[in-house]
């Protein structure tokens, strides 16, 4: 198994439940080392489903969204799906405001996504 | 009821490191004032953004160049002055991060959560000096 | 190089208890913000005799008064208002403190001590609000 | 035994030698007390000496410096002797600025005024 720094990663049925370690999300290496951690699950199988539970991110900073973005591309373009929960009602709105909530497909919580995950 | 005010003046060199510390500075100074967390939020997004710009954007992360922070706060306001010795930029010239072929883009995604989080958001002419204001 | 600011504008209760601690506030935030040990004793005695004072001579300890504080500080000044809801007094009709006969009275050292140590020692007409004011 | 709140107390010869427990001494409560305790050593036998050790005292407000004075007359009229010791810079200053050092004796250290005693 991959020793992660940044990210911790469980199963759920067939779906990789994504957390991330630092409750505010925007020191620059930090952020470089999650993307990469966070890349690495884009190489796995076809069609793959990972579920991003951001329920400890108290913070996260915009250079941490262009990750989640990266991720969301390329694990598309792999075959694969993200999603995300456990938002506080401030990093939500985040996606609000820059409309990320378009991009993104936005759950309350783990059961819900699972559930959604189909 | 009374209320502490907190400063800053400060140049720093312009490495993310020293601009991610100078960020938790000013926003473990402002929990220490009194700002609970979820109005904290929104400060932290527009300092954020406004010092990693001066930092990246600005100054291109040269050793040679640093970054002029100033802050006021107390309960009630918050306001931040970023200058950098880059050759600024025109804002009126980002394209609107959320037109949809923007969106994965990223670039103007800062000017905008500044906007929305800020009472506040001025740039000088050159666009290397940004003041941000916000009240409570 | 760079420097933090650091302010207060409060009102407290005239209980020598609450004073105490004000001081000691005043005191920890002038050490955060870089001010050292031994310049800040100086400080430390001045801000002490001014805010005993009002709570002592000017409120009386009255539970109905409170005394009114306000700071402005950085590395290289500190600034101190002190309001009090008493009467007020003559400060040029207190007593000379180093005069043989008045040298063990007590009265008068706290004036004579903020004089030392401060650039700027400032009473209003009335005399229940001080100004002290201090450069490095 | 006495037991003490705001100050130690030891023998050194016929002298006793006291130091101040608080190194900030202004609280206005344990500034009542410090001066209770310094009282009780004025109800000694006759001409009992008293070394007042200020090494570890970093400030002192002027409601300390008042108790000394208390102490130093009440210490006199008892037949008894005061001396203070080991002053950092600052705190001797007070004592100059205020011109108290004319009524106090001051001594160097603990050697110098035990010494004095003679
Ligand atoms: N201080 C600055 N100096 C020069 N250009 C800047 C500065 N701040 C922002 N910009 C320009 O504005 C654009 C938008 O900035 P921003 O919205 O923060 O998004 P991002 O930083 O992700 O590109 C940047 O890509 C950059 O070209
Ligand atoms: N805020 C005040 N209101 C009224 N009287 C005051 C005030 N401050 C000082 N005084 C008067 O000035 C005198 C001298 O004060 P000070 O030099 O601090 O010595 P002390 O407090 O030991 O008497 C006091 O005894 C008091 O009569």
């Amino acid at each position: 198994m991959t020793e992660f720094h940044c990210i911790k990663l469980s199963r759920k049925n067939d779906v990789s439940v994504v957390r991330l370690i630092d409750d505010r999300v925007m020191d620059s290496e930090r952020i470089a080392v999650m993307g990469k951690e966070l890349m690495s699950l884009t190489e796995s199988e076809n069609g793959h489903r990972v579920l991003l539970n951001l329920g400890n991110v108290r913070f996260l900073s915009s250079a941490a969204i262009n990750k989640l973005i990266v991720l969301e591309k390329r694990l598309g373009a792999a075959g694969g799906y993200l999603k995300l929960s456990n938002l506080s009602p401030e990093v939500e709105e985040v996606f609000n405001i820059t409309q990320l909530d378009s991009v993104f497909d936005i759950c309350d919580d783990e059961d819900q996504a699972i559930a959604a995950f189909g | 009821m009374g209320s502490e005010t907190w400063g800053l003046d400060q140049y720093i060199a312009s490495d993310m490191r020293v601009g991610n510390a100078m960020v938790m500075q000013i926003v473990e100074n402002l929990q220490r004032i009194g700002w609970g967390e979820s109005e904290l939020f929104g400060v932290h997004m527009a300092l954020e953004e406004a010092i990693i710009n001066a930092i990246k954007h600005g100054n291109k992360e040269s050793a040679n160049k640093e970054v002029h922070v100033c802050v006021e706060a107390s309960l009630h306001s918050f306001f931040l002055r970023v200058t950098d010795q880059g050759d600024g930029f025109d804002p009126s010239a980002v394209p609107d991060c959320t037109l949809d072929e923007n969106l994965e883009l990223g670039s103007g995604r800062g000017l905008m959560l500044m906007n929305h989080y800020m009472d506040m958001v001025q740039y000088n002419e050159q666009g290397n000096s940004l003041e941000i204001r916000k009240s409570r």
